[in-house]
């Protein structure tokens, strides 16, 4: 079939490029100059035990709230697109009611999905993890309850507000690092504090736990909306 | 050490192409579905090997959780198109 | 100053207060958004202020409070304040427009739009490589979402399939620019755009790959050929107001992401850029003939715009300074322009191109188009025709000749399908829907026009010569377009008294040559508008159209610079466009007018590019010191351009419909001032190059032969016409040939002969196109066997046409008799006697039509129904009869005029001049008086005249049918009126002289492109798959071509 | 070499995610195919960063912030790839509303079927 | 070369000569013509009592303004072109009016009268009339064609356009004449001349045999006069030119007469000898074999 031989031909020509890309590639073997900027500063500068946070939340804020903005934006459009296919809702159809057990269970381990969740935003700039992967953690919670219950409804204005509040309050405090320290973004506007302790690195625990919650939010957008979508 | 790793990194990266394969060739949507969320999973092991724990954890709640499930919400509401 | 990164911050916290609002608090959310909107705006402004006006620096707005490379850094410098400026008024304008759709869709649809727009400026000032990619992510997805939301605006699904293509294309290019930008830091240690310059990346280690990945990921943002086919669908199918979004401001900052990148990948990418840049750009105007769906047409054009940018990055290398001016006058005059086509396209009903012809009863809205349209083409006084000029200058400087041939290639085209549009709306039939009235809508537009015309201003004002719209010309044929609602006669008196006004004014500022030409234009013109008196009305777009001719002619004499001289030609050029395109059916006629005149001057352009050689100013006269290699072929672009204004053979086929078509007093002015100016072009350049030659031929030699053939072949056309006006417009292909062989022969007598036809072709030709146009008037025809003998009922055009037949073909004792007289002195002492011939050939042959006009229109037999028509108005007749009087004047006394010109010759041709002998004119061969002339024939003609009078005093004229008729009584004035296929023999005999070869040759031509576009758009299949395979077609094509394997 | 080896897979997805998108007539499948490539790009992300011998760039008891510059690997790329992560979820979401919405106003999932806007 | 007032009673002089001597040759023609065929002929006269008959009646028909000014225009033209010329070479009695113009002057002279005559017959109304225009006229450029070629190759070969200068250059010797320094051009010119002398094989224009057609169709009586005169005017006055511009001119009258009839008897000649032709024949004609003559004539001087 001349399409997959032409699939065929041109994905082995990118193969070839990546394959000189690969064969071209040999591991550094120090940091190069901007990492090793960040293993030197960040401790110091930035007060967080997690380089990686650091950068993602100071060094390179700008590049994260575009990334809030993008699930911010994918839950709208996703909220306005199903919304409007939704239609009136009156004829739900009626779901087959979900086992007991699953039911009981997810009430149950609800609260212990979510305080891992908001553990794992809150030390994020001491342990791997943070804000995106805390905020999906608290979203699975949400799955959860829609697995539960699929008639299930949730507060969609809770939900719009807790984005909306979370997003709000990172720009003001992006605001802030621009007013009263280095930038825009900058995590500085609270004392960076003692190395490896839960409140310290500035303004960063508050700014991931934002994020955390806006991105547990979006995420419980999205999964809600889809979820209530009609079938078709 | 080193070789151990080695050895597991190959196996990890036979059972990705595998899955992978899987993923646009299986029979039906729901094993593609599965094999894609699978990939995910397995890079975040990967990840994880090449001293990346932020992106796995990321990769796994992420890649191949959440987006696994938008796949099958989604799909469940398409029927009768998965075969299209 | 207000920092940057307030846009970015005003946008996002707008959006995320609007998730607070609930969802029925929609004038709130509307109001924020616009306020933000405003606000981001009103940020860009104050930096364009700062930057462009009051001297401040570029600043680097750091984030993070940490140096650039190691954290994000935005940069503010003149130009990302006025590309953010440019996307954020394009945000606030399409959100004014889209209110009634965003009132519908609630706050989600706001924040949409705000993030598009904050994204396409996070795009333009991001130094961040990865952030770009962030900001690149957020614009797709936004992108996305808008275009669902129109999907729903629409009703219809198409949107979402576009959309849906647009998503495949994204991700493959976001893998690309991934895998791009991570092999770029890695060879590099940054990700900073400055950092990767300075580090060399090409140098580096799988650096050139690298940048390759990111270059063509981003490049392909830009929608090159052919990977473009998911941006046509989107143009097609979302609302027009994303459309402008998507093709404004998506577009620019698209651009400026490549431009940032091509500093990282240097000088040895810019050939990539140009190459897929100008192939786009040819190709995407090509692809655009074929649409008949105005907004695909538009988003053809958009990406062919695109890619003329980006043509115009990949010279950055040798346009220095100039490189944003010229860059920007492109890119802003796109945005403008397409962004204000497609908000009027939300507009009109219909999507057909036709549908627009809704617009007709709105002067205004088509005075927004025209703006629209000249932004887009490039044409004086809007920005992209000064960067067209200085780019032409630099390419032709530096030896990029093939590119610039290209680039007015597609530009031609470009004009071709949007003056074609243009046409549409003035001529087909209006559809049954008008044009949606909704006063915001029409704000919007009326933004972008005000927008276009402030654009046109400042690049004038920056462009370091004179400002185009502070011509006095210019402004006062501008003026009229606010005089619009006044009664055409007090136009018509404020154009005259504007023309004579100008001429007292100016008079004394011109030598001899100029002076003839500048009196043909200001007080030939004033004289051609008192016709105009006979209308009635407000007569809507004349005056600005012909004035605009006007102060093109004026401007053109005026003009010592040549950028100047090309301005006016220009604006001669739309003016006269308009004008013909007024006609009744002179929609096709009117294009190919536009078309082959834009063509002309594109090879203006580019000879005068060629001949300045870089030099920022280069006047006229400097033409004499272009030196050998490049003279001749300056010389020769030049005389083409020149040459298709005068309508020389194989040049000529858009002359006939134009000036037959166009309306009674608008014939004289086309085609007795306008096609003048290209004999003013011809002297100039002549003047100025003397004889030049090219590869051993004399290129005037061949001038003389096209002169020759031009002569010929226009007046056994003319022969053939049943038609009478077609007949004058032929005849006038023959004139031209005439003089431009007087040129081409390049010695003293040519000239004073060719400058002799320039005023007589002037009178006689004005003056017959008033007759024959009142003639046509009174009876309803053109077509010469539809009228006959109509001596009686219109005496005065009778006798206009009669003085002016025998003026034109030269019989003594009228002043068309000086000029043969001058003309064969002034080919005894010449070279050339082959394309002589050919001009023997043709004087006797002018003689057959000009009495064919006479008799088959005056006399023979009257038609029954015209026996009751009146002589023409009396405006059509004043004039006429001026003229007669002036005919006259000019053959007793041609000195008048002549002389002056004659001494003023001898500066450039010292020998050969003519002795002004009291009344006798006498030359090296022979002598002339035409004075004594006048007096003997008038004597002898008035001696037998009255003799025959008095003999047949009691003669009676007799009935109409009281003819010799083989002794019947014809009782029908057809069948008596001989006139149909009147020199059937010479058809015969001759005929195959008159093949329409060069109309075919043309036909051929423009068929071709159609059948190639028609071809090449089948690429667009439709299938968002194809389309990838598109994408990575492109992907390695570009990669095999750069790296030479 | 483990950075070579996840390297090479980490195209090998990619080149997969291609084929599979440009092979399978079903929209979801697309995206199910994109979003293996998604993957592989993070891997190959991920790999360029990786150097042999070295921690996670968390400081801690074993890395104090001293000994950093050269223990830890190149923390940039993990910041990256976490960026893209999110953002490819973004785009997957978005792409299968459209699908979604395809399906309602199409009842269909076949690329070769929405070809009405062409030429 | 003045204006002075002597010279209009030496121009009517002139005229009177040629009136009288065209008259008379034209029947002498016509007579020989007739001989030929074995008639009997007109009697020398005839023409004269034809003009005067015709000058004698007058008419109390006319078409239209036109129509009377269409034998006018023609006269005019038809004396103008006379005396434009000189007649007689170095005699300043006869050089007639020729100080207004040129050679190019007589030249495009020639048309005026053929313009007038035209829009005089065209007011007529009569289709005939406009047949006859179209014909004659379409016959008429492509018949002056090669002699505008043989003329100018003359004037080139001279470089002058003045007519005396040119007579002046043959003068000397039969040798020094045109007919033998440049052959070609005349050659053409005098197949041109056949053209334009509206006789067989070129009389199709006015077809004198068949039911009346032709541009003077509508004319009669007075009208018709200032025709006839015309018509033996105005080839004399076109021989004269041949006479000056190939034949070495003529220095007195007899000499002109000598020249004048011998020329025209070429038409007479070649009008026994050839059907007609029709017009796009006859235009062939002039194309195929007259000009490439006068072309050549131009290149090869």
């Amino acid at each position: 079939m001349i399409k997959r031989a032409a699939a065929l031909l041109l994905l082995t020509i990118i193969g070839g490029i990546f394959f000189t890309l690969l064969t071209g590639y040999s591991a550094d073997e120090n940091l190069n100059l901007t990492a090793q900027y960040y293993a030197e500063n960040t401790a110091k500068d930035i007060g967080a035990a997690n380089i990686v946070t650091a950068i993602i939340v100071t060094y390179r804020g700008l590049d994260t709230l575009g990334e809030v903005t993008v699930l911010f934006l994918a839950a709208a459009i996703v909220g306005l697109v199903l919304a409007r296919s939704r239609g009136a809702g009156a004829a739900q159809t009626v779901k087959a009611p979900v086992g007991e057990l699953l039911t009981t269970g997810s009430h149950s381990l609800l609260p212990l999905i979510l305080l891992l969740g908001i553990y794992i935003f809150v030390n994020g700039h001491l342990t791997p993890g943070g804000g995106f992967q805390g905020g999906a953690v608290v979203a699975s919670a949400m799955l959860l309850l829609l697995l539960a219950n699929p008639v299930k409804r949730f507060n969609h204005r809770l939900i719009s507000i807790i984005e909306s509040f979370s997003g709000f309050s990172y720009v003001v405090i992006g605001v802030l690092g621009l007013l009263l320290a280095g930038g825009f973004l900058d995590n500085r506007i609270l004392p960076i504090g003692e190395f490896g302790q839960l409140f310290s690195a500035g303004a960063i625990p508050l700014i991931y736990s934002l994020i955390g919650l806006k991105v547990g939010a979006e995420f419980s957008s999205i999964l809600s909306n889809l979820s209530e979508a009609e079938e078709l | 050490m080193s070789a151990l790793i080695l050895a597991m990194v190959v196996l990890l990266a036979v059972v990705l192409i595998g899955a992978a394969l899987v993923a646009i060739k299986g029979k039906s949507l729901p094993i593609a579905i599965l094999s894609a969320g699978l990939v995910s999973l397995i890079a975040s092991v990967l990840f994880l090997v090449l001293a990346a724990p932020d992106v796995a954890m990321t990769e796994a709640a992420i890649g191949s959780g959440l987006t696994t499930f938008l796949f099958f919400f989604v799909l469940s509401r398409v029927r009768g198109g998965e075969n299209d | 100053m207000v920092s940057a990164v307030y846009i970015i911050i005003a946008a996002l916290a707008a959006a995320f207060i609007l998730g607070f609002l609930k969802e029925q608090w929609r004038g709130l959310a509307y109001v924020i958004t616009l306020a933000a909107l405003a606000f981001m705006s009103w940020v860009s402004a104050g930096w364009v202020w700062a930057l462009g006006w009051q001297g401040a620096e570029a600043v680097d707005i750091l984030t993070a409070g940490t140096e650039p490379p190691f954290a994000i850094n935005l940069r503010m410098g003149l130009p990302e304040a006025v590309l953010t400026l440019l996307v954020n008024l394009t945000g606030l304008l399409s959100a004014l427009y889209l209110k009634e759709v965003l009132f519908r869709l609630g706050r989600r649809s706001l924040v949409v739009l705000l993030i598009a727009i904050m994204a396409l400026s996070g795009i333009i000032l991001t130094r961040d490589i990865f952030n770009l990619f962030v900001f690149f992510e957020l614009v797709v997805i936004s992108t996305g979402g808008l275009i669902l939301l129109s999907d729903d605006v629409q009703s219809n699904s198409r949107a979402l399939s576009a959309g849906f293509k647009y998503l495949i294309a994204s991700q493959i290019i976001s893998v690309l620019l991934l895998v791009g930008i991570i092999f770029a830091y890695h060879a590099t240690g940054t990700l900073n755009i400055d950092g990767m310059a300075g580090a060399d990346l090409m140098a580096l280690q799988g650096g050139v790959i690298a940048f390759f990945l990111m270059f063509i990921a981003i490049v392909a943002e830009l929608k090159p050929f052919p990977a473009n086919g998911w941006a046509l669908d989107i143009y097609e199918s979302a609302h027009p107001a994303f459309s402008a979004i998507f093709s404004a401001a998506t577009g620019a900052a698209a651009l400026y992401a490549v431009d940032k990148l091509l500093l990282i990948g240097g000088v040895s990418w810019l050939p990539v850029a140009t190459a897929i840049g100008i192939v786009t750009f040819v190709v995407s105007n090509t692809l655009a003939l074929s649409q008949s769906n105005d907004r695909r047409l538009l988003g053809y054009s958009s990406i062919a715009q695109i890619g003329l940018v980006f043509t115009v990055l990949g010279q950055r290398d040798i346009l220095g300074d100039d490189y944003y001016y010229i860059a920007f006058g492109v890119l802003i005059a796109h945005a403008v322009g397409k962004a204000g086509l497609y908000w009027l396209s939300g507009l009109v009903a219909g999507r057909g191109l036709t549908d627009w012809s809704a617009l007709r009863g709105h002067p205004l809205l088509i005075f927004a188009f025209l703006t629209f349209v000249f932004l887009l083409v490039g044409l004086p006084p809007f920005p992209g025709f000064y960067a067209k000029w200085e780019l032409a200058r630099y390419l032709a400087a530096e030896g990029r000749l093939a590119l610039l041939a290209l680039i007015l290639f597609g530009a031609l085209i470009e004009a071709g399908y949007l003056f074609r549009w243009f046409g549409y709306i003035i001529k087909r039939e209006r559809p049954a829907q008008g044009v949606v009235s909704d006063p915001l809508k029409q704000v919007v537009i009326f933004a972008a026009v005000v927008a276009g015309w402030a654009m046109a201003f400042l690049w004038g004002e920056l462009s370091g010569r004179a400002n185009l719209l502070l011509a006095l010309p210019l402004l006062f044929a501008l003026a009229f377009l606010l005089l619009e609602w006044l009664p055409a006669w007090f136009k018509n008196i404020v154009a005259i008294s504007g023309l004579v006004g100008y001429f007292a004014m100016t008079y004394t500022e011109y030598d001899p040559l100029r002076l003839i030409f500048i009196i043909i234009f200001t007080l030939g013109g004033a004289l051609t508008l008192l016709a105009s008196f006979h209308t009635s009305g407000k007569r809507i777009g004349f005056y600005p159209g012909a004035m605009l001719m006007y102060a093109g002619l004026v401007m053109l004499i005026r003009a010592t610079d040549s950028f100047d001289f090309f301005a006016a030609w220009e604006l001669l050029t739309i003016g006269s466009y308009f004008l013909i395109l007024r006609g009744k059916h002179s929609e096709p006629h009117a294009l190919s007018y536009a078309i082959f005149s834009l063509a002309g001057a594109f090879s203006i352009l580019a000879g005068f590019a060629l001949a300045a050689d870089g030099a920022v100013h280069f006047t006229i006269q400097s033409l004499s010191e272009v030196a050998t290699p490049l003279a001749p072929w300056v010389f020769i672009l030049l005389a083409v351009g020149f040459m298709t204004k005068t309508a020389a053979i194989g040049l000529h086929i858009w002359l006939p419909g134009a000036h037959a078509e166009a309306e009674t007093d608008v014939s004289p002015m086309v085609s007795g001032i306008l096609l003048k100016a290209g004999l003013y072009g011809l002297m100039m350049l002549m003047l100025g190059m003397g004889i030049q030659e090219l590869h051993g031929i004399k290129l005037n030699y061949v001038m003389l032969w096209i002169g020759a053939l031009s002569a010929l072949l226009g007046n056994l056309m003319a022969i053939f016409e049943e038609d009478a006006k077609r007949l004058l417009a032929y005849s006038s292909i023959g004139q031209m040939g005439y003089a431009l062989f007087g040129l081409a022969l390049m010695n003293h007598l040519g000239w004073l002969m060719a400058l002799m036809f320039v005023i007589n072709h002037y009178i006689y030709k004005s003056m017959l196109f008033m007759s024959v146009g009142g003639v046509a008037k009174r009876t309803g025809t053109r077509d010469m066997y539809r009228m006959g003998g109509l001596i009686t009922l219109m005496p005065l055009s009778f006798i206009a046409v009669m003085i002016g037949i025998i003026a034109v073909s030269g019989v003594p004792p009228l002043s068309g008799f000086g000029g043969r007289w001058i003309f064969y002195n002034a080919i005894m002492s010449s070279e050339y006697r082959l394309p002589m011939l050919i001009i023997f050939l043709s004087v006797p042959v002018a003689f057959l039509y000009l009495f064919r006009l006479i008799h088959t229109i005056f006399l023979g037999q009257l038609k029954d129904e015209h026996r009751r028509i009146k002589e023409a108005p009396f405006w059509l007749i004043l004039p006429q009869m001026i003229y007669v009087a002036c005919l006259l004047v000019f053959a007793l006394v041609p000195g008048i005029a002549l002389r002056h010109v004659d001494r003023y010759l001898n500066d450039f041709f010292p020998n050969g001049g003519l002795g002004w002998d009291g009344l006798l004119i006498t030359s090296q061969y022979g002598y002339w008086s035409p004075i004594n002339i006048m007096i003997i024939i008038g004597v002898i003609f008035m001696l037998l005249f009255f003799w025959l009078l008095f003999v047949n005093r009691k003669a009676q004229k007799v009935k109409q049918f009281n003819i010799v008729f083989s002794a019947e009584r014809p009782y029908r004035p057809e069948t008596t009126h001989f006139a149909w296929n009147f020199f059937a023999p010479y058809r015969k005999a001759l005929g195959f002289m008159v093949q329409p070869f060069v109309t075919l040759f043309w036909n051929t031509i423009t068929d071709f492109l159609h059948a190639a576009a028609n071809l090449v758009r089948r690429l667009y299949t439709g299938n968002g798959q194809t389309y990838a395979y598109h994408l990575l077609l492109f992907v390695v094509v570009v990669f095999f071509v750069r790296m030479g394997v | 070499m483990i950075a070579q080896l996840a390297m090479a897979t980490g195209f090998a997805l990619i080149l997969i995610g291609f084929y599979g998108a440009l092979t399978n007539r079903n929209i979801l499948r697309m995206i199910v195919a994109f979003s293996v490539a998604n993957t592989g790009v993070h891997l190959v992300l991920v790999a360029v960063g990786y150097m042999n011998g070295r921690t996670a760039p968390i400081l801690d008891s074993a890395v104090s912030a001293t000994e950093a510059v050269t223990r830890i690997i190149d923390p940039v790329p993990q910041a990256l790839v976490l960026t893209a992560i999110v953002i490819g979820m973004g785009v997957t979401a978005l792409m299968l509303a459209f699908a979604y919405k395809l399906y309602e106003k199409k009842r269909s999932l076949d690329i070769g079927k929405f070809t009405e806007l062409r030429w | 070369m003045e204006f002075e007032w002597i010279k209009i009673p030496y121009s009517l002089l002139t005229l009177f000569i040629v009136v009288n001597y065209g008259l008379l040759m034209t029947a002498f023609i016509a007579k020989i013509a007739a001989r030929v065929g074995r008639r009997h002929g007109i009697p020398i006269y005839q023409n004269y009592i034809d003009l005067i008959k015709n000058y004698g009646l007058r008419s109390s028909i006319t078409h239209g303004v036109m129509f009377y000014l269409g034998p006018v225009f023609r006269l005019s033209g038809g004396v103008g072109l006379l005396l434009f010329v000189p007649s007689i070479y170095g005699s300043e009695m006869f050089s007639n009016l020729s100080f207004a113009g040129d050679l190019i002057l007589a030249l495009y002279f020639i048309f005026f009268g053929t313009l007038g005559m035209a829009l005089g017959a065209a007011e007529s109304g009569s289709p005939h009339s406009a047949i006859g225009i179209t014909r004659g006229l379409s016959q008429v450029t492509a018949a002056e064609l090669p002699m505008a070629l043989a003329v100018f190759s003359v004037a080139l070969q001279y470089e002058t356009l003045s007519i005396t200068e040119i007579v002046a250059a043959q003068q000397g010797s039969v040798l020094n004449w045109t007919l033998f320094t440049n052959p070609l051009a005349v050659v053409a010119a005098m197949m041109a001349f056949l053209g334009s002398m509206m006789r067989p094989p070129f009389d199709v224009v006015l077809a004198p045999q068949e039911i009346p057609i032709g541009p003077p169709t509508e004319y009669h009586s007075s009208y018709l006069a200032l025709m006839q005169t015309n018509r033996v005017i105005f080839p004399v006055a076109k021989v004269v030119i041949y006479t000056n511009l190939f034949f070495g001119g003529a220095t007195n009258w007899p000499i002109f007469f000598l020249k004048v009839f011998l020329i025209y008897m070429v038409s007479a000649f070649v009008g026994v000898a050839f059907p007609r032709f029709r017009v796009e024949q006859s235009i062939r004609w002039f194309l195929i074999w007259a000009m490439p003559l006068g072309i050549l004539a131009i290149l090869l001087v």
